[in-house]
Formats: C-alpha cells, structure tokens, sequence
C-alpha cells in the first residue's frame, strides 16, 4: 500500500540534493473554507472571471473545492477536498504538448512555460483531474487593481494555457534565502500560498525524498492516498482521508 | 537529322519498330508520340526503369533522415514528459513512417520527371499532338535515310518527312 | 485491327467536345453562386479574424470541453479527404476499367479536403500566430518540436499526405494540360502549355507515367490509411474516457472511407447535373460506387457495435458517464440520428436492391454524410464533458464563430471544386481515350 | 512560527528592511526618522498590521513592495513609484491568526485598490439614495458638518458602528463624550450581542467565552456555525484542525446541531438537523439525560441549575428540537462519557430565544464540569487599561433614530444589515458616512468623509476572543491613495471644530496604557512600544483565571414550535464565509468564490431541499418568489440536498443597492424581507425568526455554479 504511495519515477534525480517538491492535504483537518483559494488568486496574478465568463465555464481557479453530497437527509454527508495540479511523476499532460510548454522539471514539478504555450489545449484534455486553466482572454485589472499584482508571477496573455505551480516564486525565493545563509533549506521554509493561509494547518508542503519532513511523514500514514491514483499519472499531492 | 513516319495504327506502328531495329537502327533513337498510350506487344520497344528501386532509396533515405532528426533534437534538448523516455521507437515511429512514405512519394515523382525526359534539356524535336495518327520519329544520318524511309513506307507509314536538326 | 481513322469520329472526339465545353464561358448561376459561395467563405473569414483580435474566446469553447467544433471538423474534412485518393487508388491498383471518369473527381475532392482539413488544427490555436513553432526547424528558440506528441505526429502525416494527393492529382493531368495547350489560344494555351511542363506524348512519357502512377497508388493507399489512423491518435493516445480505444485507428479509417464515398457520389452527381456528364458518369458508376458505400455502412456498424459495447459490459464508472450520456443522457438525439444516418437509412435504401435506384443513392450519401459529421461530434464532445472528476463536469454549447466558420468550410469546398471543374477537365481525358481504344 | 516568518518580522522591525532582494540579506537600515509610509521599497517587506474584515482581528503581516501607479499630472498620464501592498498573511505571532487568514481577510488588499473607492469627502446633491453626490474638499466638509452638529441637540445624535473594538472605538466613545452625544450603539446584526448575554447569564461572564476545543475530546457545538461564518473562523479553524489530528493517537470528535447544513456540519462527524429555534430544547434534552443518568459528576453546576435540566420535559424538548429521542440519548451519552467533552454554543442566526438557548448550551459545561479546564471554557481575556471599558454595545433603535437628528454611520452598512432602519432613517436630518466606498447606507447620507482603507490606517484593534488579553496593532506603512482622512482623526477634528478637544487613542498611546500591566519583563516605555511595534500587538502570556459565577435567577422556557399555514416555510438568512454579513461583496475575488453550499458564483441562491422542490416543480437555476409577511424578493433555487424540510435558507451577501461595480445590483438581500422581531433578552433584531411562503419566480434569475451541478451516478442499463 504505502509502497505504491511512495513516488517512484524514472527521472527521480541520482542526486540527493535535489528535492522533489509534493504535498500531503488532511481531509480530516480541512473544513473547505476556501481560504487557499482566495490566497491563490492574491499570490498568483489569477485573472477573475465576470459573471458571463463563468456562467460559460470559464472561471479560473488553479485549486478548488470539489464537493460531493453522499446519502439523503438527515443522514447526509459531504464528501469535499482542495484539488490542484497534482504534479503528476508521470503527468499525462506533458507528453501532449507538441512545444513543450510542460514538462517535468528536475525536482519534480510540472512545470507550464507560458511563453512557449500556442494553446492547443491538449493538456487540459488530457488532465484526468481538470486543474489546467485556460486564458480565454487578455487578463484585465480596471485600475487601480494591477498594483496588487505579485511582480514575482509573470501575467499571462490569453491564448496560454496555465496552472499550479506549487508556488515556484516561493521556492526559488526559499532556495535563494537558503543559500545565502548557506544552509540547507529547511522543512516548512517553503510553503506555497494555500499552505501558508490554510487556517486549519490542513496542508503540508515539502521534499518528499527527505523521510523526516512533515510531507512525507503525511504522506506514509494509513489514510494517505492519490487522486485517480488508478490511472498511474503518480500525483505528488496526497490526501489524508477522513476518518473517525 | 530525324525521320518522321505517321501511322494510322498501332500494329502499323508496331511493324515498323521492328523492321526498323532489324535494320540496325538503335531503339534509343526510334520514339514514337500519340494522344494516348499506345501499347506495344512486350519485347517491341521496351523502355527500361529504375523508378521503384529509386522510389525505395528516397524512402530509406528521407526516413532514417528523419529519424536521426528526431534523435539528435530530442537529445540535444532533454525534456523528460510524462515520464517517457527521451527516444522511443512508440513515441516516434509514427513521425518515422510518414516521412518514410514522404521519401518514396517524392523519389517516384523526381524519377518520373528524369526518365520521362521532361526535365531533360538536349531533347529531340516532337512533333504537335494529334489523337489521329501515331508519329514514329527515328534519328539518322544523311546517307541511312532514304534506306529508312522505304523501310518504313513498306512498313504502312501514311506519310513520311525529313526533320533537320535544330542545330 | 484498330485504326485510329475509324475511332476518330467515334467516342474520342465525343468526349473532348463533352469534357472540355463546360470549360468554356461563364454561365450567369455559375456567378452566382460562386458569389454566394464566396459570401460565406469571406465571413467565415471575418469570424475567425474576430477570433484571432478578441481572443479565442469569442468561440464556445470552455472547461471542460477544451476542443469543439474545430477538432470535430477537423476530424470530419479528414475523413471526406479519404474519398478521392484512396477509392481512386484503389481502384487503379484492382485495375477497375469503371473508375476512369471517376478517379479525378475524386482525387480533387482529396485535395480541397484536405486544405480545409488541414486549417482547423490551426484555427483552433490559441496563439494561432505562433503556430510555426510546431515545425521542426533550427531557431532562436534553441528548441525543437516534441516529436513524442500526438499533434506532431499529425503535423507531419498531414503533409506527407497532402503533398501526395496534390502529386497524385497532378500526374495524370499532365497529358490532358499538353491537350489543353494545342486546343486553346493565346495566354491560356501558354498557361496550359507551362503547366504541361512540356509534354509530348512520347512513348517514355507514357511509360514512366504509368509506372509512377501505379506506385504512387501504392504509397497513397498506406499514407491514407496512416494519416486516419494518426487522426485517430490524437484522441487514443489521451486517457480521456472512451477515447483511450485500441479500436479507434481502424474504426476512424473505415468511418474516413464510409464518408469519403458518400462525398464522391454527391460531386458526381453534381458533376453529372451541372456539367451534363451524364455520358460518362453512368448509372453503373453510381451503383458500383453505391456497393460499396453499403460495405462500409457495415463495417462502422460494426466498429461502433464493438466499442459501445466493450464500455457498456466493462462499465467502469468513468467511461459509463460519456456511454450514457451519449446513449441516454443529453447526447443521445445525436447518437440516435447518427446511427439511422449512417445505418438504418442506407443499410435499407442500398441493401433492399428493388429500392437501389440513383435517387436513394443520393439520399443515403447525404444521410451518411450527416452521419459521419454526428459521430465525430459524439467522440469528441461528450468525453470533455464528462470528464473523470464529476465535479469537473460540464456542457459546451457552440458559438456564432464556430458556426461561422463551419459553415464557410463547406461554402470553401463547393467553391474550389467549382473553380477547379472550371479550369481543368474534370474527366482524365486520355485515360478514357485508353478505355475506349482498349474495348 | 517557521523561520521565514521569523525573518520577515525581523524585516519590520523598526521600518526597516532586511530580507533582501534576490534572497541577498540586504542590510540596509532605513533611518527612523523617515516615517514608514515614506519609503517606497526596492525589495519586499513584511509589516505587521490587523484585519478588519470582521470583528475577529486576526494580526497579520503584510507584504509591501514596489509599484508604479498611473496619475494625471497637468493632463498627461505619467508613472509614480509607490509602495504597494501585495499580499497578507496571518501574523504567525498572533494569539489569534497564529499565521493563518480566510479567504475574507486574503482578500482585502483588493479592497484598498479597489477602483470604485471613493476618493474624497462628498456633499448629497440629489435625493437620498439617488447616490447622486458631489465632490468636496475636507476643509468645506469638516466646517459645513461642525456648523450643522453646532446646532443640533447633542443627546439626538446616534453614532451606529460595528462590534469591532479598539483605538477607533475608543476615540469615537471620546468623541461623543465629549460633545455631550450618547455612546455608540452597534446595529443588532452580527455584534454578538446575544452571545454576551449568554456569557452572562451563564457565567455572569463580560464578554464572549473562549472555548478550548483544541484539547478537547469531544465537541457538541449547537447554533454556531464556527468554522464558517460565526465569531472568529480562523481563530476556531485552527484550534479545530488540532482537536482532529494535532495530538497523537487522540482525534477529537465534533457533533454540529444546527438548522443548516452548514460549514461546520458538514466538517463534523455528525451533523443533528435541530429545528428552528429548537437549540434551546436540544440543550436542556442533553442536560436532562446528563442529569437524570448522572453521567458526570460536576460541582460547577448548582442545585437549582441541575434541578431545572431534570425538571425538563425530555419527550417535549425531543420533540421541540425536531430530533429523535434516540440521536439525543447517544450524543449525550458521548459527550458526558469522553474524557474532555466541550458544549461551544452560539447563534449564527439570531432567532427570539437565542440568548435563553445560548444559555442553555453553555450551561451543559457547568454539568460537565469544564469550566476553566484543558478543553474546556475559558472566560473571556479583557484587556487592562482603559480601552475595553468603551464597546459599543446595542440599545434598540427604531426609537433612537426615529427621534434622532443626526446619525453617524462609521464601519457598518445598516441599511443592508438591517434594512428594517430604512424607514426610521429616511426621517433624520442629517445622516453622515464614514464609508470608503458608497454601499446602500452612504447612498443615503447627506455627507460622506471617506474613512481609510484599514490598510492605510494606523489603528489597534480588541480580538473578539482571544486566548489571552490582547492588542492587535497596525502601524500605518503605506501612504493612503486617495483624499481619505482616518475616521478617528476627523472626530478629533470635529470635536476641535466644536470646542470639544479631545486626544485621539493612537495605537503607541494604547501600547503605552498597556506598559506594565502585563506579566511581561520589566523594560522601558519606549522599548516596550517598540517590541509591540515590531512583533504587531500586545499579547499577554497568562490566561485570565476563571471567576464565573452560575446564575441564579430561573432562565425562560424555550419558544414553542410556531407553525402558521398562511407561511408555511421557516427562513432563515445565513452569514457566509465569505461575505459575513455582506461587508465584503464588492471584492471581486470573494465575488467569484464559489459558495460552500450552492457553488454558486456572483449571486446567491434560496436553498430549499428536494422534496419542496418537488412539490414546487423548480430546479436548480429556476426562479423563486419568497414571500414573507413583510415583503418578497425573486432569487434563483439551489436544491440542497441537505436542507431541512420545511426550512428555508438563504445566504448572505448580495442585493446590494450599490456597492461598487462587482456587487451593485448582484442577486437579492435576504434580510430585506425579515421582519425583525426582536430577541426576547436583549431586543435585538431576530432575524432568523421570519416565515415565508414560496411561489414560483417570474423574472429571469441567474444561477452560476462553479462546480458540476449535482447529478445521481449512471444507471447500468
């Protein structure tokens, strides 16, 4: 079981210095407050999506809450959990990319070059958990909104396909911070927004190669699994089921 | 110097291939022009080819051409996707097949154009296209000539003329 | 024994006055509806500029359902391409004496279908400006292709493809160009004459083209079937629900062939009613052809018997969501009228041979062409819908542009087929003189 | 706290910057003497400041850096540098946020640019309410409103602010004081006031208990819904994700008993669909069982206390709380046999017995005997020093303004939060705002004087319930944008203007009242200023011991079930997560957030459950007509497949008059069609107590659902 959790791939670098970024969310913690989305939109230059924009599907949310009611009154209950990329190891949508606008990067991240993105939108296709988000439109700020725009996150064009990064500006920053103090980065240095706001401390983000960070300590316990783990993609992102 | 000689059919025509052969005449010098194929019994003026080994050499050539490309480029810059390998016969062959295809496609149209002459530019005077006679030109020397057309009035030639080259 | 003097007054001269006369003078429909044509074809155009200025969300793409219309076109003009190459080669491959008057219609329809095709990968883009950078070739990139993609794969089989069909078509005019030339004066004959690249009808001429056209029938077959196939990967390779088929490659070239036919019967039968070919274009060429259309009905129906019930008796809940909202759900007027198009109407028009007659030909080509249309919007549309994740569900409805657009391309087809019977003999006029001499 | 929190407060520390560009510890040291909000950052700085977005007062850390804003200088358009604030986070110093924020408080930077903020003072120049004003300058405003207040009797001046406490509370209480005007008073809606009388009543407590659910074992919480919309969320949030799995081996247990299917019932491993108004017969069932079956000793409970739950009539209160007797024996079983049982009660939706209910349920604690325990409740943590003696507290107003000649509205939007004072206010003289955007209530002031964004202010703020006293402090870093002055400096100005002077409570003057009450090391005045600068407030370490005291006099008995077939339906409006009371819908983040319940987006649906929309024939995205005694409105139905039959709910947020381009005209007020009965303890509005009858809709309503809408799994055939 825990076995088959564990990320195994065939890029994993020889190198044991460099991580592989994943993510271990406690569905027993998490109250689908929402918190890490609006922290996302603040941290990530999302653009909104008026209301006929989303009336058409078009909403950008590079994580959501999907939610599922399970039984009928009054014996009813909701099924809920934050779904983002999960940075698959074997990421289904990157081998679809005809430009290689996405692809996994060293440390494990799937990652989405923007500039190189012609929009064929086969990845968003081709992602089994639907958390690639298209820019339908050049993203609009009326002013004075754009002083609000993080001027580590790049804004994308329309015509670009886009999504999660686990926050890359903040772990190059903590790289970048650690070594200028020449240490290692530590675990929990590095937290990507959602992490950083859940209010519930439902999120845990770290190396998954390092055995004693928090990720990994989620990630090896009974009630760990992977999202449409079936379909073999190996997500990074785990999640601790609900249980009483 | 060429010699024309029209026939009003295709055995006419046929006869006198042959008595013009026997008569020592080379058959890279005999051609015969028509509105539309005309078909000879195997044997009579036989035109030989090397368009399918060329097709298949093209083939080869344009294919592994390819191939090598997508080798070198997926080397040079080493994106792993999707967990694949960098080169994979089942990620690429398809790219190989279709180029290989492309190869033959093109070799048979290059040789096409080569063996039909028409890129040729020393090209031997033809007569204008007419759908009711089948013009038979052969090219000879002064003195062969006069042996040649009665060969070839004997052989069923409606008519026969005398072509000087352009030169 | 055959002398041209007796033939000369027969069927030879016949057929050149009947094939070259439409070529001559521009009736007054003939304008018009190359204006109503070029209508639709210019605001076609207007749209997707719309498109490319505003964002390619001025179409009714969204999440989930990531490709329309475009792909469904795409998938669909791929297929009509099927007609003209692979029946012609075919036929010339089996030596079928019929085919002659039809294989340059046919091969025509390839081209043009094929150029229409071949845009809408490219009008789909989201940065269609950019789409160069899917060629491979050295750049300031310093990056290459992802040859490892299904789109590149169809980048590359869709040229290879296109680039024979035009040579396949160009061949066997050569000859009747050279015709063209002698009978006609001043600029045309110079135009017709620089065309015929110089084509005297030497014995080594005619060798070598009919050698070439044997082989290139050869290759054009298994770059056809090929290209279907490659068509088909793009939705095989992704493990979208019922998508991910093994049977997707052969049940896309038979559904290419199956449309392919019923698009060359409808062009001959315009060709037959506007250019008067009645001559030539036989009933015999419609029945033969119309047997054929029946055989492919049963081959898609029995592609399509075999994947619906695969999923169906495998009913893994994921693929179950697109069965049933292709069968049951909101999908299913479509599914339903697609499958009395592409086989109840013609299986019982075809098969009941009291009720074969060239009018219900026609009929059956038109329903399988709807058909055909039907089936590439059910493979493509309902998998987006219902994605894995039913949170992630959600439906697509087409906007004007899309619309637009599709309705230029058909407009496009009419059109160059138009301009192309116009200036080119639609009959390979020497290969029917062959037919004639030979009987 | 991690170590990058750490670092960005070292970077605060006295306005200067020490995280540096480019992970480079750039040391430079910005001199004191330039006031913070003159530097205009190269690299990212972190500041301390507090969050406004609702009383809680979460402390944060905010993110500022460069910018270039676009002005008009003599006609043409050119680039200004400017400090800009990019993000904020939860102070992970702060008792309260401890480093964690909701999606509300995320999302108030967009409030500071938002680009329909007002920019000025403005003077009506159209009817009340056309939202027709002109621009002023503050010179004009302040002298023109002095002269009118000069002339006005001062005991006829009703100053409506919300339930947030602090330095702007405290100075607005000086202000009134000082020109003869009566205390501020709080509107009725979400000020808690309930839940202080409670408190009260109970534990004759000042202020809202704190309630220890991290230790807990196990938790029945009845009426709050406080991981969603109650009291403090983040605060709560966090303490709930600690009771689930911060212990080892222990995972604390948590039974929700609320009308609705709310945020904290579908977190909670099991959900009791009480009634309406049948949270005070759930109490005294539960206590009946836990009395009668003596399954806990407490000596915290008095005799007159245990014979009251015994005296209950558990078959009736089974009945009046709308649950089996059955679910009633067996959470009250559970909670009284777990090692550290907690009752967390609380009203979401006020409802004429809250404060008796609320009482109840936190009573259930004195017979588990928690009071002051680990797990237990903690009597709330007042502040030494002054600042606390002035909350504004509510005293009824329909009187109040009706004979009122001036109003001033500072914080609140009382005529979405309490409709009903339409009509009163309509008569008054002069209305002032305070707003800094023109929502309903500024639409209909005679004068506005555009408060700052709270970003821009220098304020200190009063945690709504904080483990120990504390004081959040925000120091004013960044320069305002626009012609806004701080409320408490225009009181002062005021107050000068009418020879009334009066020092302002600035945040280092309530620092400074603060200096040596504490159990903190001895240092110097100056120093200790400092500190709480730097680390963004004051926070005690000791908790305050528990002096609670049980009540004497016997508590009223709970409303009987109303039914009434002329309104068959019970409705009962809803603060969201997301907008609490509608203070937030001009947010366009929060706009596009899908609802928890409906994934709605930009508009809010009525939630009826399926049977009833059945009966009624709607889907999902229909219209419906809510009809209520005192008025209707036409919202789009989500069929909730958890509502309670026969209840109707309804979220929160928009139908607001105008309130910015993102909510203006966005979807319907619940609350306008509530007839406000008032709560039987305090008086206040119970807007949860309305009967409606439903009709289907005639005009065309939106309904946009993120997510799928909710269908049945397929069928084999």
């Amino acid at each position: 079981m825990s076995e088959q959790l564990v990320p195994v791939s065939e890029i994993q670098s020889t190198d044991d210095n460099v991580p592989r970024w994943g993510m271990a969310i406690d569905l027993d913690r998490c109250t689908g407050c929402e918190a890490c989305v609006v922290a996302c939109h603040v941290e990530n230059n999302i653009p909104v999506a008026t209301e006929d924009e989303a009336a058409m599907g078009r909403s950008s949310h590079w994580i959501r809450i999907d939610r599922y009611y399970e039984g009928t009154f009054p014996d009813i209950k909701v099924k809920y959990r934050p779904v983002l990329c999960q940075q698959c190891d074997d990421a289904p949508c990157e081998p679809v990319c005809p430009v290689y606008a996405t692809y996994q990067n060293a440390e494990g991240l799937n990652v989405q070059v923007y500039n190189r993105c012609v929009g064929t939108r086969y990845c968003a296709n081709n992602c089994p958990y639907q958390v690639r988000v298209f820019n339908w439109f050049d993203p609009e700020w009326p002013e004075p909104l754009e002083l609000q725009l993080n001027p580590d996150v790049s804004v994308r064009p329309g015509g670009v396909m886009e999504k999660c990064t686990f926050c890359v500006q903040r772990i190059q920053r903590g790289k970048l911070d650690a070594q200028a103090e020449d240490r290692k980065v530590g675990d929990g240095d590095i937290q990507p927004a959602c992490v950083q706001g859940c209010p519930a401390e439902a999120m845990a983000f770290g190396d998954l190669t390092d055995p004693e960070s928090k990720v990994s300590q989620w990630a090896g316990v009974g009630r760990s699994t992977q999202l449409l783990g079936e379909l073999g993609t190996k997500p990074k992102v785990f999640y601790l089921e609900k249980s009483d | 110097m060429y010699l024309r000689a029209e026939f009003s059919d295709v055995e006419a025509a046929a006869a006198a291939v042959q008595t013009v052969s026997g008569a020592g005449v080379d058959k890279r010098d005999v051609e015969v022009f028509s509105a539309r194929p005309v078909v000879f019994e195997p044997g009579i003026l036989d035109r030989p080819s090397r368009m399918s080994l060329l097709a298949v050499f093209s083939a080869v050539v344009v294919g592994s051409g390819s191939t090598a490309l997508m080798f070198y480029t997926q080397l040079d810059y080493p994106l792993i996707t999707g967990g694949m390998p960098l080169n994979s016969g089942w990620a690429t062959g398809v790219i190989t097949f279709e180029l290989t295809m492309l190869g033959a496609i093109l070799g048979t149209v290059g040789v096409f154009l080569w063996e039909s002459g028409l890129l040729r530019k020393n090209r031997s005077p033809a007569p204008a296209i007419r759908d009711d006679v089948i013009t038979m030109q052969v090219r000879c020397d002064q003195e062969g000539a006069e042996r040649l057309v009665r060969l070839l009035t004997d052989s069923g030639a409606i008519t026969t003329t005398r072509v000087e080259d352009a030169s | 024994m055959t002398t041209l003097a007796t033939t000369l007054n027969g069927p030879h001269r016949r057929v050149r006055e009947d094939v070259l006369h439409p070529l001559e003078g521009l009736s007054f429909w003939y304008l018009a509806s190359a204006a109503f044509f070029s209508a639709l074809v210019v605001w076609a155009l207007f749209a997707w500029g719309c498109q490319i200025f505003l964002g390619i969300g001025v179409a009714g793409i969204r999440r989930p359902v990531f490709w329309g219309l475009y792909i469904v076109n795409f998938v669909f003009w791929i297929g009509i391409s099927h007609a003209g190459t692979l029946i012609s080669a075919i036929l010339r491959l089996t030596d079928a004496g019929w085919r002659k008057p039809v294989t340059r219609a046919a091969e025509a329809i390839t081209v043009f279908a094929l150029m229409i095709g071949g845009m809408f990968p490219l009008i789909h883009l989201g940065r269609v400006w950019l789409f160069y950078w899917l060629i491979p070739y050295p750049n300031d990139r310093l990056l290459w292709p992802n040859f490892r993609s299904p789109l590149v794969w169809d980048m590359t089989a869709i040229f290879t493809y296109i680039t024979g069909s035009v040579l396949y078509l160009y061949l066997p005019l050569i000859p009747d160009l050279a015709e063209m030339a002698s009978r006609s004066q001043g600029w045309k004959s110079r135009v017709y004459r620089l065309l015929s690249i110089g084509w005297t009808g030497s014995d080594r001429q005619w060798h070598s083209l009919e050698r070439a056209m044997k082989l290139m029938a050869a290759m054009i077959l298994a770059v056809a079937v090929s290209v279907h196939s490659v068509v088909s990967y793009d939705f095989s390779m992704s493990i979208a629900p019922m998508w991910h088929s093994t049977i997707f490659a052969p049940y896309f070239v038979a559904g290419a062939i199956f449309s392919g036919i019923a698009a060359l019967i409808l062009v001959m039968f315009a060709l037959r009613k506007f250019l008067n070919l009645g001559r030539y274009l036989r009933p015999v060429h419609f029945h033969n052809l119309s047997k054929l259309l029946l055989l492919m009905c049963l081959v898609w129906l029995y592609f399509s018997a075999s994947e619906h019930l695969t999923v169906w008796y495998g009913n893994e809940h994921i693929e179950m969501a697109v069965f049933n909202a292709r069968v049951h759900g909101e999908y299913a007027p479509y599914f339903w009228l697609m499958v009395a198009c592409n086989f109840l109407i013609p299986f019982i028009l075809l098969g009941i041979r009291r009720l074969r007659t060239l009018g219900t030909i026609a009929v059956s080509s038109v329903a399988v062409l709807i058909g055909m249309w039907l089936e590439r919007f059910l493979i493509v549309i309902p998998t987006l819908s219902y994605s894995a994740l039913p949170a992630a569900w959600g439906p697509y409805e087409a906007s004007w542009v899309e619309l637009s657009i599709t309705a230029g391309t058909f407009a496009a087809m009419a059109l160059f087929y138009m301009i192309f019977a116009k200036i080119f003999p639609i009959i390979a006029i020497w290969e029917y003189d062959e037919d004639v001499s030979a009987s | 706290m991690d170590r990058r929190n750490f670092f960005k407060l070292v970077g605060t520390a006295s306005g200067g910057a020490l995280t540096g560009a480019c992970g480079k510890q750039a040391q430079e040291l910005i001199p004191l003497l330039v006031p913070a909000t003159e530097i205009v950052p190269g690299a990212e700085e972190w500041h301390p400041s507090v969050c406004s977005s609702c009383a809680a007062g979460c402390g944060t850390i905010v993110r500022v850096m460069q910018a270039e804003r676009k002005i008009e200088v003599e006609g043409e358009t050119v680039r200004q540098p400017i400090a800009a604030i990019k993000k904020i986070e939860g102070n992970p110093l702060d008792p309260v946020s401890g480093g964690r924020l909701c999606a509300r408080g995320q999302a108030a930077v967009q409030g500071l640019y938002h680009p329909d903020r007002l920019t000025g003072p403005r003077r009506r120049a159209g009817a009340r309410g056309s939202g027709d004003f002109e621009l002023v300058d503050w010179e004009t405003a302040l002298s023109e409103v002095a002269a009118v207040l000069a002339g006005v009797d001062r005991r006829r001046i009703v100053y409506l602010t919300s339930a947030g406490m602090g330095t702007g509370s405290a100075t607005a209480a000086r202000f009134l004081d000082s020109i003869g005007a009566p205390p501020a008073t709080t509107i009725g809606v979400n000020d808690f006031t309930v839940e202080r009388r409670a408190s009260q009543l109970a534990f004759g407590w000042d202020g809202l208990p704190v309630y220890e659910i991290q230790d807990a074992t196990y938790v029945l919480s009845i009426g709050a819904d406080f991981l969603g919309g109650w009291a403090s969320p983040v605060f709560y949030s966090r303490r709930f994700g600690h009771m689930r799995r911060g212990r080892p081996g222990i995972r604390g247990k948590l039974v929700h008993a609320e009308s609705r299917f709310s945020q904290t019932a579908w977190s909670a491993d099991r959900w009791l669909p009480v009634a309406p108004g049948g949270e005070h017969a759930l109490a005294m069932a539960i206590g009946h069982v836990i009395v009668s079956d003596k399954l806990r000793e407490s000596d915290q409970a008095g005799e007159s206390l245990r014979q009251a739950f015994v005296a209950t009539d558990f078959s009736a209160a089974c009945k009046a709380s709308g649950l089996e007797e059955k679910r009633i024996r067996d959470v009250a079983r559970e909670l009284a046999s777990s090692m550290s049982p907690l009752v967390l009660a609380g009203a979401s939706i006020v409802r004429p017995g809250s404060s008796r209910a609320v009482t109840a349920a936190n009573e259930l604690n004195l017979l588990l005997g928690n009071i002051g325990a680990k797990g237990g409740v903690m009597p709330p943590a007042s502040l030494p020093g002054g600042l606390t003696a002035e909350r504004p507290a509510y005293r009824p107003l329909e009187e109040q303004i009706g004979k009122a000649e001036v109003v001033m509205i500072d914080g609140v939007n009382p005529l979405y939060a309490a409709p009903w004072l339409a009509g009163s206010l309509a008569k008054v003289e002069l209305v002032i705002s305070f707003a800094g955007f023109l929502d309903d209530s500024a639409a209909h002031a005679d004068w506005i004087l555009p408060d700052h964004h709270e970003l821009e202010a220098s304020a200190g703020v009063i945690p709504l319930m904080s483990p120990t006293p504390a004081l959040t402090g925000a120091p004013a870093f960044v320069k305002p944008l626009h012609e806004t002055r701080a409320t408490p400096d225009v009181l002062v100005d005021l107050a000068r203007r009418l020879d009334a002077a009066i020092e302002p409570v600035t945040l280092d003057s309530a620092y400074a009242s603060l200096h040596g009450q504490g159990t903190d090391e001895e240092s110097t005045p100056a120093d200790f200023i400092d500190q709480a600068r730097r680390q963004g407030g004051w926070w005690e370490r000791e908790r305050p011991a528990d002096a609670h005291r049980t009540r004497t006099e016997p508590l009223g008995d709970w409303d009987p079930p109303v039914s009434d077939p002329a309104y068959p339906f019970a409705f009962q409006p809803y603060p969201t997560l997301q907008f609490g009371f509608g203070g937030e819908s001009h947010l366009p983040w929060l706009q596009q957030l899908p609802d928890p319940a409906s994934s709605a987006v930009w508009n809010l649906p009525v939630e009826v459950d399926p049977a009833t929309a059945e009966q009624l024939d709607v889907r999902n995205g229909d219209t419906l007509r809510v009809i209520s005694p005192s008025g209707e409105l036409e919202a789009p139905v989500y069929v909730n497949p958890a509502a309670i039959p026969g209840v109707v709910s309804m979220p929160i947020g928009q139908g607001h008059g105008t309130f910015g381009r993102y909510a203006s005209g966005q979807g319907a007020n619940p609350l306008s069609i509530v007839d406000p009965v008032p709560e039987q303890e305090t008086g206040v509005p119970a807007f949860g107590a309305t009967r409606v009858r439903l009709e289907k809709g005639t005009t065309k309503q939106r309904l946009v659902q993120y997510a799928a809408v909710d269908r049945q799994p397929h069928p084999h055939r």
